[in-house]
């Protein structure tokens, strides 16, 4: 477990250093910088790499938004096991529900308790 | 009178008869804190919106200069103003509770300069006797207007710039009543300039060759020499755009003074403050002008200025379909 | 976006090179590093968090996922809506934007900033407008993903 | 004003706070077991049901098991239908879990063919295996409640899948 910690923090970090770096060097915005590595999760998971990802360094690869587009195929694929193609369409939030509806619920919530400092 | 190509020259000497200056909190904690007349320690000026505070802003701001102006409403022709939110409304909503009539003006961060040299040929040519003109900002209303939400992570880079929260207001008039008060001579009404830079995070960058070109018109259409001025000041180029703006004069021949050649977004704040590159905003100038720079002026360290207000024409929706970023400059020279 | 380039004049170009010269270059090793950091201990806290879920509650390691992130974006909540959370970002860049709270606050800020215009107009149709694109594209790239790999499968050719 | 802002937001807090505690904590931990997340414990093979030719198979399997060189720190307990096998594998190889848990199920289906596996390597079913483990060294535990038990963890690494 302690092995999980070291590699949860070296793997999240080096992904937020990916992301620096399409900020500083790329000039993206972090709109476009954040949907790109929501693709870029998407197609790893399609590759199949970003499941050993998550086996190794637990919440270094899920808490990144990488994770998203990694669960949204995941969701995917497990319904189109499933019940074929449709499932593709059916199961996509399966799995990432619960950040959304979280942000959601959150966000909500925060309007109604705070207001911005500024 | 114009003179030269886009300058006027004010032989009336219109008189700045008096000043109100408001502030938010950031500023109270800036560099020039005791040259404000009202500063508010929260940012929300007990409003409940931040466009409502702008609004707060503008009208103490008038309520201060009439005051300290020593004039009534009624006595004023004229109230010309703007800012940079949504169809300037804090601006005209401010100008419903004033009751003067009013122009609205819309010159980005520049408002600050086209207002007062309109107001000094009205008041030169006798179209009206007192003016009132300014210009103000509010750092999240436009935050929220041209950026992110206030509370949003986003890195700014260190070429951005802080919109600084105040308004400041000049009142104009044509009596001379012999006091030590500083008065317009000349005005330079600007072109707009583009040099096709996109990024919305390095205004002073953009706004450089704008200024440029309206300090080289200036000095050539008053033929003047850059050492005429105990003071020339930008509006908001901050520290990228002075740089630039001092290397663009440069090859256009004129040799400034670097003590000589300030500019209000590095003079509001203090170093230590988050400022990035400096202070930005159309209430940067305004309130740099009508507060710091005057109040220099009457205890007699400069005699001779040249303020220039330099403002980027852009809108969030202007940006986002890649458009480039035109912008302008206007100058003013004040004399005491 | 392509033509963005081509239409400089030479002289517009000229001036860019000078701006550049004094434009203030951005500390990207630094920012590096700070990215780095904050985003690590972000990921290493998601950790500590779901195995708190693991040890006390009835979740294995895959299914700790989904508390997990709640939690992050509840503290998301709270640190945007005491306002911290944007001074975090300032200093950490890509550190604090990457991880699952940076969309919890992308969310929520907008929420909070819009409440102005109320919540049906303002909190209910802005919150979304950072934090959409990253849905958008997510899903729709996970719908193409997976499509293609279901055919792929069906087809047998994996 | 603000009063009023502060209590409301520490009583959504609260409510919060109790939602998420509220719900399905567990009954009687024992208080050794976090050491499993820390550490090998390397837990003594068990049977829910007491017979020697059980335990004797299930020590002969966690021997078995352990020669992997990939893993480390084997359980196995043995319940009436299915023998739970949970093992932990070293940090540097679970890149290639899903390899391991397929050897792992190869080799147990070739060398054991009549019994019934369930092979997991998740921190969770491993914890709920130790905790098993420690309540049946107390001989009051009784057969009926460790099997409860154990049918509770199968239930929940077939909610993995």
């Amino acid at each position: 477990m302690l092995p999980m910690f070291f590699w949860a923090f070296v793997v999240g970090g080096l992904i937020c250093v990916v992301g620096q770096l399409l900020f500083d060097v790329a000039k993206l915005t972090p709109g476009h910088t954040l949907s790109l590595l929501v693709v870029i999760g998407a197609i790893l998971d399609g590759l199949g790499l970003y499941e050993p990802l998550v086996d190794f360094a637990g919440a270094g690869a899920t808490v990144p938004i990488l994770s998203f587009g990694n669960s949204l195929v995941h969701g995917a694929l497990q319904e189109a096991e499933q019940h074929g193609l449709v499932g593709v369409l059916t199961g996509m939030f399966e799995v990432t529900s619960a950040g959304i509806s979280a942000a959601i619920v959150f966000g909500f919530l925060g309007a109604l308790m705070f207001k911005p400092k500024g | 009178m114009l003179v030269g190509k886009q300058s006027w020259i004010f032989q009336q000497h219109p008189v700045i008869a008096a000043t109100g200056v408001s502030g938010g909190p950031f500023e109270a904690n800036g560099h020039l804190a005791e040259d404000f007349d009202i500063l508010h320690d929260d940012l929300w000026m007990g409003q409940d919106s931040y466009e409502k505070a702008q609004r707060v802003l503008i009208e103490e701001a008038i309520q201060t200069v009439m005051q300290k102006g020593n004039i009534q409403k009624e006595d004023v022709q004229f109230l010309i103003a703007g800012d940079l939110i949504n169809q300037i409304t804090p601006t005209s909503f401010a100008a419903r509770t004033a009751q003067i009539p009013y122009f609205g003006l819309f010159g980005a961060c520049s408002t600050s300069m086209e207002g007062l040299a309109l107001a000094s040929f009205m008041v030169n040519y006798k179209g009206a006797k007192n003016v009132l003109t300014g210009a103000s900002s509010h750092n999240a209303a436009t935050e929220k207007q041209f950026r992110y939400p206030t509370e949003y992570g986003g890195q700014k880079p260190p070429t951005a710039q802080w919109t600084a929260t105040g308004a400041g207001v000049a009142l104009v008039t044509d009596k001379k009543n012999g006091e030590n008060l500083p008065y317009t001579t000349s005005a330079t009404i600007g072109k707009v300039i583009d040099m096709g830079l996109t990024d919305p995070f390095n205004m002073g960058g953009a706004m450089a060759p704008a200024a440029a070109d309206t300090i080289t018109a200036h000095l050539k259409d008053l033929q003047l020499e850059p050492s005429h001025y105990d003071l020339i000041v930008t509006g908001d180029l901050a520290r990228v755009g002075r740089e630039t703006v001092l290397d663009l004069l440069e090859t256009n021949g004129l040799k400034m003074d670097p003590n000589r050649f300030l500019d209000c977004g590095l003079m509001l704040y203090k170093e230590d403050q988050p400022v990035q590159a400096g202070g930005s905003g159309a209430g940067c100038s305004a309130i740099v002008l009508y507060g710091h720079l005057l109040n220099q002026m009457k205890k007699g360290i400069y005699k001779r200025i040249l303020l220039v207000a330099t403002g980027a024409l852009l809108s969030p929706l202007s940006f986002q379909q890649g458009e480039s970023i035109p912008c302008i400059a206007h100058a003013v020279s004040i004399e005491i | 976006m392509g033509n963005k380039k081509q239409k400089k004049t030479p002289e517009q170009q000229q001036y860019e090179q000078l701006q550049q010269k004094h434009e203030t270059k951005r500390p990207i090793f630094k920012n590096c590093l700070k990215a780095f950091f904050v985003g690590g201990f972000i990921c290493t806290i998601g950790q500590a968090i779901s195995y708190f879920y693991i040890y006390f509650f009835n979740f294995t390691e895959q299914t700790a996922g989904n508390p997990t992130v709640a939690t992050m974006i509840f503290l998301a909540m709270l640190m945007t809506g005491f306002g911290f959370y944007d001074r975090i970002g300032q200093f950490a860049g890509a550190g604090s934007a990457v991880p699952i709270t940076g969309f919890g606050n992308a969310v929520i800020s907008a929420a909070i900033e819009h409440r102005t215009e109320g919540f049906v107009l303002g909190v209910g149709g802005n919150m979304f407008k950072l934090a959409g694109s990253v849905i958008l594209f997510g899903v729709f790239a996970a719908f193409v993903v997976a499509l293609i790999k279901t055919l792929l499968i069906m087809w047998g050719v994996i | 004003m603000k009063i009023k802002q502060l209590i409301l937001h520490v009583f959504i807090i609260q409510c919060l706070a109790l939602i998420v505690t509220g719900c399905n904590i567990p009954q009687n931990q024992t208080s050794k077991d976090y050491m499993v997340l820390l550490k090998a414990t390397n837990p003594t093979p068990r049977t829910v049901a007491s017979d020697s030719k059980g335990e004797e198979l299930i020590t002969d399997i966690e021997k078995n098991i352990e020669a992997h060189k990939d893993l480390y720190d084997v359980a196995v307990i043995k319940g009436k239908k299915h023998i739970l096998v949970v093992y932990k594998v070293k940090h540097l190889q679970r890149f290639h879990m899903k390899k391991i848990e397929k050897e792992v199920n190869e080799k147990l289906e070739k060398e054991y063919p009549d019994e019934n596996f369930i092979v997991s390597s998740d921190y969770k079913i491993f914890l709920e295996a130790v905790r098993l483990e420690e309540k049946m060294k107390d001989t009051n535990f009784s057969e009926e409640k460790a099997d409860q038990e154990f049918e509770r963890i199968i239930k929940l690494k077939k909610e993995l899948t």
